[in-house]
């Protein structure tokens, strides 16, 4: 299967996505470029981390008026697998197809700090490699990654089990301690914690694999790719 | 040339730790008559006179890109043939 | 300035208008008689001004650079370029160099801070290389007020919000604090980067009719000749020096770097040189582009400068420090090639001039000629001044005898030690740097070295950055060798040998004899341990004039040391790994006190003669642990440094909280001396016999480590005791709370 | 209570990338009739009433903590006993 992981301007942890595909979950990943107008071919598309457009005026706001935009709004709507890490998950609210928003965390300060997090829901076709309640340590490395979200949405995230993984300790002031939400559907994965941060025990996690072979196996046992 | 003050604020609801962060170093720094920290982004954008519908355009562009609105509101001025 | 009305060149000679701008009488006679013959008009000044401080030329310390060992036979590019190239192997370099920006930092040390780093990544991509980490060494006062406080936070801010945002891991630094530094904190970066050695690139603009190329960010008004500024010393009144801020883009260098490496990828035929425009802006990198390709002039259409703001002069446009910015010399016929790259990569470029037959450096301006000089004399022909050198009273005076310090109940003493802001955790700075991006760090901010993995290959990189300035305060040669001897200690105790290293040498107002000894004699020191440890200087910067109110800071030589470890299996970090372990110190201690830790907690300052060091046992025991490594003998090493070998003992339980249990015949006192070439270092049962045998008179067999969570150690005298958990708070609670 | 209004610019000469990035993105989003952005922050403090100086309050707190005079400027507007 083939993963298309996105590259804006100012994107900087795509290259760190692309080798934990092609290294690490052995499938096969190509770079997408923010100009492009089509998605066709791929199985899955990866949102990477970093400062688009230098998270100037919001982190992920001007990212999400690029040509791109359009094709991955079309590619969720099918139903495929999208998965938006940090700066992509910011890229993914700013965009709507994600609820809520992320805010400076309350310290005000970026942090950078392995973090434990809890699989709050493993059905999903991103966590269903996890058990229920699994624990995993995850790195955070964000300024801007204090999920809010109004009381009716999240009354709705929490009704139709749409968050994934939170925090243990929470580091950055997040409602509900959230750490990952998914949409509606079940298709669109936002999460500030970088799993391909933690696909080799050398680099001090491999918890974060879980989540690629979640979706690997999800979209193998499909056995389609439906266009 | 038209100038257009826009003004953009959080949501009533919604926390801002940047905000906190200053009221309480205000307060820490011995300003304790302070009772409130507010605080937004301020623009000014000169629009050239060609533009047709400015209102519209300028709240296209709030709505799309200056505010979130999910958290943020905003208001803003038109300073007729002003200069910035 | 910029507001001035631009003197006549009567007027620059008849009231000495150079020597607001930095020039004295004796060099405005130089450009005037020497190399003009006629008298300079206001551009030209301005030109000289910049090229000829000691930011641009080294005037004052290039005599002084001459004494570096910088030969190995690793070295692919020494002192000279951008920054230097080690070999290590598999056809690719290490490329690295560190850069200050304590002028900038003290004026504005967010601002300050995020223009140092980007600096430092374009030194490093202009080689052709790819950063692939960066380190901070700061200094700073104290934290007994709320101005050491905002110098920290802004300045930690600074670092963070551009290294974040371009997306280079900042995997380690150092941070002391002492009131040496208290109105002038030291900021200095250091990046390092990896390339294909045949990707290597030069500063040189050859060819006539070769295009210069401008890439990158507008010029604006800012930091107008800032390089002068920089080599300025400071007083109470440095307020209406404000107009030099400039501001960082890292967005925009991300862009910048990105377009700059696709050209040197894949656009090698296009490109002649490549250079940042630093220090004096436009005018230093094309000046040392022309002077450096020999044999060449260079003409530049001023006109063509993007510009940020209206009404530039040509001075202010030659001077200007906007930020972002990059000259490549393309090939005549390639330049829309090039172009095209930095469109796509969304980056502005434009020519703006050409390599010339000649020699002459030429520039036009509303199509005028407003400068004509030789080229060579903006940059290799620069004065060089050779300082008159003379020991501090104060270093000849003091008292051979070593302070005696008061540990009447050592526990207590260890508390209060762990809890002063150089010797406490440092998480509260790194954790607010991303340490991880590019997903190579092995090893983070927190042990000895950081240690970063090459890619695709089972090698890494140990890398680290180290000074005390109190050791050089007491005696700048010996502490110059500490320096490059501690840097060493770091690198080895991970797992690495050493490639090579850079520097900062931060130091006070050369033109004061005895402040000028200290930078001579640190550099003679430093290239003593250079050579003896096999670590060549490939790179480095200077910053002088570091004094507030006409005092200086302590001669403060930063040394970043690069090492190779040549397998993964080696990297070693300092935790203690399991319970039963043997934990051995490595190397003698002795009653050395003064310039340590435990002497300024006591009295508040250091003082007499700085104790003895031995380089040959310092090389000894550096090859020990390297051995010991290379044998697969060590579970844990780390270096003993700043307050001695208690606090090594006590950092080396706290990664993995587990306790130890250790008997020595050392005093309570002697745990906080700070005797040079020390390891603490821990070794599994089966492996005691070889290490004993390997190591033989050079190591002490403490004891065991425990996994009771307890420190306890039995001295000759008396003991610490304390539980780890507890004094692991004290140590990492220290910085955020003095912070507050 | 009393309200002050406090509006913090960058001085002229100083680069403001921020302002930069979103001007040009909303010429690329077609609107090619905005011909300056600048962006700057907004602040709404509530100062209690037993204040004797707020003018020389207010002035204070912008030098020492809500702009930096380094590179910002800024102006205040006093609105009595008005409601945030
Ligand atoms: N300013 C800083 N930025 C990043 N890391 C830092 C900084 N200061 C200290 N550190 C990290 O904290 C750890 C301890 O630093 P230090 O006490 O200088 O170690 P050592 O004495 O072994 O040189 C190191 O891993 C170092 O990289
Ligand atoms: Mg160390």
């Amino acid at each position: 299967m083939k993963f298309a992981i996105l590259s804006f301007p100012g994107s900087n942890c795509e290259m760190d996505l692309y080798y934990a595909i092609k290294d690490i979950i052995k499938e096969d990943a190509e770079l997408v470029s923010y100009k492009k107008d089509s998605l066709d071919g791929f199985d899955a598309v990866l949102v990477p981390g970093g400062f688009s457009y230098g998270d100037y005026l919001r982190s992920g706001a001007i990212a999400r008026f690029s040509p791109i935009i359009k094709p991955l709004q079309k590619f969720a709507e099918s139903g495929k697998p999208v998965l938006g890490i940090c700066n992509g998950f910011q890229i993914l609210t700013e965009a709507g197809l994600l609820p809520g928003s992320l805010q400076k965390n309350v310290s005000a300060k970026f942090i950078c700090e392995p973090e434990k997090l809890v699989v709050n829901n493993n059905k999903t076709m991103f966590s269903n490699g996890y058990d229920f309640e699994q624990k995993i340590t995850l790195p955070i490395a964000h300024g801007d990654g204090n999920y809010y979200a109004d009381v009716k949405t999240l009354r709705e995230l929490e009704e139709n089990n749409q968050i994934v993984f939170k925090y243990w300790n929470n580091p950055n002031g997040s409602v509900a301690n959230i750490a990952g939400i998914i949409n509606k559907k079940g298709n669109v994965l936002g999460m500030m914690p970088h799993p391909e941060r933690a696909v080799e025990d050398i680099l001090g996690s491999s918890d974060g694999k879980g989540i690629f072979y979640s979706i690997v196996k999800t979209i193998k046992d499909r056995g389609v790719i439906y266009e | 040339m038209t100038l257009v003050k826009v003004y953009v604020n959080y949501k009533k609801s919604i926390l801002n730790p940047e905000a906190q962060a200053i009221h309480s170093a205000l307060n820490r720094l011995g300003y304790s008559n302070i009772s409130d920290v507010k605080l937004g982004k301020y623009f000014e954008i000169t629009v050239d006179d060609d533009s047709k519908d400015i209102d519209s355009e300028i709240n296209e562009i709030c709505d799309k890109l200056l505010a979130n609105v999910n958290m943020e509101s905003y208001r803003y001025e038109i300073v007729e043939g002003a200069n910035a | 300035m910029s507001n001035q009305q631009q003197a006549t060149p009567e007027q620059i000679r008849d009231q000495k208008v150079y020597r607001g701008m930095g020039l004295t009488d004796y060099e405005y006679g130089l450009i005037k008689d020497n190399v003009l013959h006629r008298l300079p008009n206001y551009t030209e000044i301005g030109l000289y001004s910049g090229m000829w401080s000691e930011h641009c030329s080294y005037k004052n310390s290039k005599p002084v650079l001459k004494k570096f060992y910088t030969k190995g036979k690793r070295v692919v590019k020494g002192p000279g370029e951008g920054a230097g190239i080690i070999d290590i192997g598999d056809g690719q370099g290490v490329v690295f160099k560190a850069e200050s920006h304590n002028h900038p930092s003290a004026v504005e040390p967010f601002q300050g801070a995020t223009t140092g780093v980007g600096g430092i990544l374009r030194d490093i991509f202009s080689m052709g290389a790819r950063p692939i980490a960066s380190l901070d060494s700061l200094r700073f006062g104290n934290v007994k007020n709320d101005a050491d406080k905002y110098f920290i936070s802004q300045i930690v801010a600074g670092i963070s919000s551009y290294g974040n945002c371009i997306g280079v891991p900042t995997v380690g630094g150092d941070t002391a604090f002492d009131d040496a530094y208290q109105n002038n904190p030291l900021v200095n970066v250091m990046c390092v980067g990896l390339m294909n050695i045949d990707n290597m690139e030069v500063g040189a603009a050859a060819g006539a009719g070769n295009a210069i190329i401008y890439v990158g960010a507008d010029t604006g008004r800012d930091g107008i000749n800032g390089a002068s500024f920089a080599s300025a010393e400071f007083d109470s009144e440095h307020e209406s020096q404000r107009s030099a801020v400039q501001v960082g883009d890292p967005f925009n260098e991300k862009l910048v770097m990105e377009g700059c490496l696709d050209v040197i990828d894949n656009h090698k035929d296009a490109l002649v040189g490549i250079q940042d425009m630093g220090a004096a802006g436009l005018v230093s990198s094309s000046a040392e582009m022309g002077s450096k390709a020999g044999g060449n002039g260079m003409k530049l259409n001023l006109d063509l400068v993007p510009q940020r703001e209206k009404g530039m002069s040509a001075f202010e446009l030659m001077l200007s420090e906007s930020q972002e910015r990059m000259l490549l010399c393309v090939k005549a016929g390639k330049e829309d090639e090039v172009l095209k790259v930095f469109a796509d990569h969304g980056v502005n470029a434009v020519v703006i001039g050409r390599v010339t037959d000649g020699s002459d450096y030429v520039l036009e301006h509303h199509g005028k000629v407003v400068a004509n000089v030789p080229v060579d004399s903006l940059s290799a022909d620069a004065p060089v001044y050779h300082r008159e050198s003379k020991e501090p009273a104060r270093i000849d005076q003091e008292s051979p005898e070593q302070f005696d310090p008061e540990v009447s109940v050592p526990t207590e003493t260890l508390r209060k030690m762990l809890s002063q802001p150089t010797i406490a955790s440092k998480e509260n700075i790194f954790k607010t740097y991303d340490t991880q991006v590019q997903t190579n760090t092995v090893v983070g901010p927190g042990s000895d070295a950081a240690v970063v993995r090459i890619l695709h290959k089972n090698k890494a990189i140990a890398i680290t950055t180290d000074v005390n300035g109190r050791y050089l305060y007491l005696n700048p040669r010996v502490g110059g060798q500490m320096a490059v001897a501690e840097a060493g200690r770091n690198v080895v105790a991970s797992g690495a040998f050493p490639l090579g290293i850079t520097d900062c040498l931060n130091f006070g107002n050369p033109e004061k004899p005895d402040q000028f000894y200290e930078l001579d004699q640190a550099v003679m020191g430093m290239s003593e341990a250079c050579e003896k440890l096999e670590s060549p200087v490939i790179s480095g910067n200077v910053s002088l004039n570091n004094e507030f109110d006409d005092v200086a800071i302590y001669p403060s030589p930063m040394v970043g040391m690069v090492g190779l470890i040549d397998d993964l299996k080696k990297v070693t970090t300092q935790d203690l790994k399991q319970a039963n372990d043997l934990v051995y110190v490595l190397g003698k201690t002795g009653d050395d006190f003064n310039g340590s830790e435990i002497q300024r907690m006591q009295t508040g300052k250091v003082s007499g003669q700085l104790f003895n060091f031995d380089l040959d046992y310092e090389v000894k025991i550096q090859k020990l642990v390297q051995k010991a490594i290379n044998d697969g003998l060590l579970n844990s090493a780390h270096d003993v440094s700043e307050g001695g070998l208690i606090v090594s003992i006590a950092e080396s339980t706290f990664g993995n909280q587990l306790g130890v249990n250790l008997v020595s015949d050392l005093t309570a006192k002697q745990f906080f001396a700070e005797t040079q070439s020390r390891f603490v270092v821990s070794v599994s049962e089966e492996n005691r016999e070889q290490f004993e045998t390997l190591v033989g008179g050079d190591a002490s067999l403490l004891g065991r480590v425990t996994n009771d969570n307890h420190l306890f150690v039995q001295t000759a005298d008396s003991y610490f005791d304390m539980a780890v958990d507890e004094a692991y708070q004290t140590w990492k609670g220290a910085l955020p709370c003095v912070l507050k």
